[in-house]
């Protein structure tokens, strides 16, 4: 599986179809788009990341995601820096024989991510700048796998 | 090496410091009661325990971690990406 | 939502990127491709379907999904005829302001699909060809939601 | 009128017919036994009834359901889209 973090956008477009590209051995694609959204006015969301540990714990997820399903191909890509609403933040998409691994191990990957993966955001918007509080629903997200 | 992120960044007023705790502080939660006796900003950054997380060299850690031969603590806040 | 059924190709990457086009409210885009895989050989598969049910039966599990889930956009395309290995067959995309939902309509809309979308895969191979058997696993993936 | 997909159209030969069954086939299981004695090959076809479904006028529908005025009646495999 292909892990990055970058501040640059990504081509979602590009990223799925080099999953199935040159072979015929895939039968199911799952894919998550997380994207900013201009919720109650912001304007702008910033992520900070802890370099380092977030590629180490996005491997760690990712082989977790390997050892557990039939993954044939992969790509986790999460976004740092300032983004604006409609720009996408992070891209899992899975490639496997069948469906349900598919899904699962994106699901799976998107929940880890969530809990695991040190990014923080700062919303900025009519209340100035923000620190986005953690959500309890992310844990228990994660702990149902 | 201690780094701070987010908000504990901001709180602290810095993103990182060399420190050497003494030999008392053994676990992840002593580190803690440590780093906040060193300034109103340290005290305030990590005032309330259940909104702080700590990496111990890129693993995460708990309060009882001892904090052993680690050469990069890391305290942030509870993560929010994705 | 969009629902579709053509003998076509389909532009995934045109399709993904239409549902969050021109605005800020979409959270998580969730994606299903189903690709023909070449199992054992297999050099072909033709899809047939019943015209008339087949765009009645989705156009009932699209709106199924739509009271369950908050689904800002959506689109689900089947295609029909001869397909070869690494053609992309079903594609099912959901825009929602939030993750949970956006997977969960999705794979909800796979799972039904796959049981009440009237299609009939065909198998060329070293075998001839052959009608695919219905799998009771299907059944049993509709039956949990 | 019948319509016929996938093998139980090429069992029978036809992907459709229209006949007009007498008014005691009140039922989709009265409707299959009716049809599987008009051939060798509406039998052959519709034999194991455990692999055939049924709609009419394009909905679902069950060994009892009752034919009532249903103008298009289907009758495929189980299906296997997606």
């Amino acid at each position: 599986m292909q892990v990055r973090v970058q501040p640059e956008p990504f081509d979602t477009a590009a990223e799925l179809a080099a999953l199935s590209a040159n072979r015929s051995d895939v039968g199911a694609i799952a894919s998550f788009t997380g994207l900013v959204r201009a919720d109650d006015g912001l304007t702008a969301l910033t992520l900070e990341h802890y370099p380092g540990m977030t590629e180490r714990q996005l491997a760690a997820i990712a082989a977790k995601a390997e050892a557990r399903w039939p993954v044939l191909a992969g790509t986790v890509i999460h976004r740092h820096g300032r983004l604006v609403p409609g720009d996408a933040i992070v891209l899992v998409a899975i490639a496997s024989p069948h469906r349900a691994a598919a899904f699962e191990a994106c699901s799976f990957l998107m929940d880890w991510l969530k809990t695991k993966a040190p990014f923080w955001k700062a919303e900025e918007g009519p209340w100035g700048t923000r620190w986005v509080r953690a959500k309890a629903t992310d844990d228990q997200a994660a702990q149902r796998w | 090496m201690m780094l701070y992120f987010a908000w504990v960044r901001e709180a602290i007023g810095a993103d990182q410091e060399t420190l050497t705790p003494p030999p008392t502080v053994e676990t992840v939660a002593d580190l803690l009661d440590w780093l906040a006796a060193r300034s109103p900003n340290h005290a305030a950054a990590l005032a309330d325990r259940t909104a702080i997380r700590v990496a111990l060299d890129q693993d995460f850690a708990q309060a009882d971690t001892p904090i052993g031969t680690a050469q990069e603590v890391a305290i942030f806040p509870p993560i929010t990406g994705g």
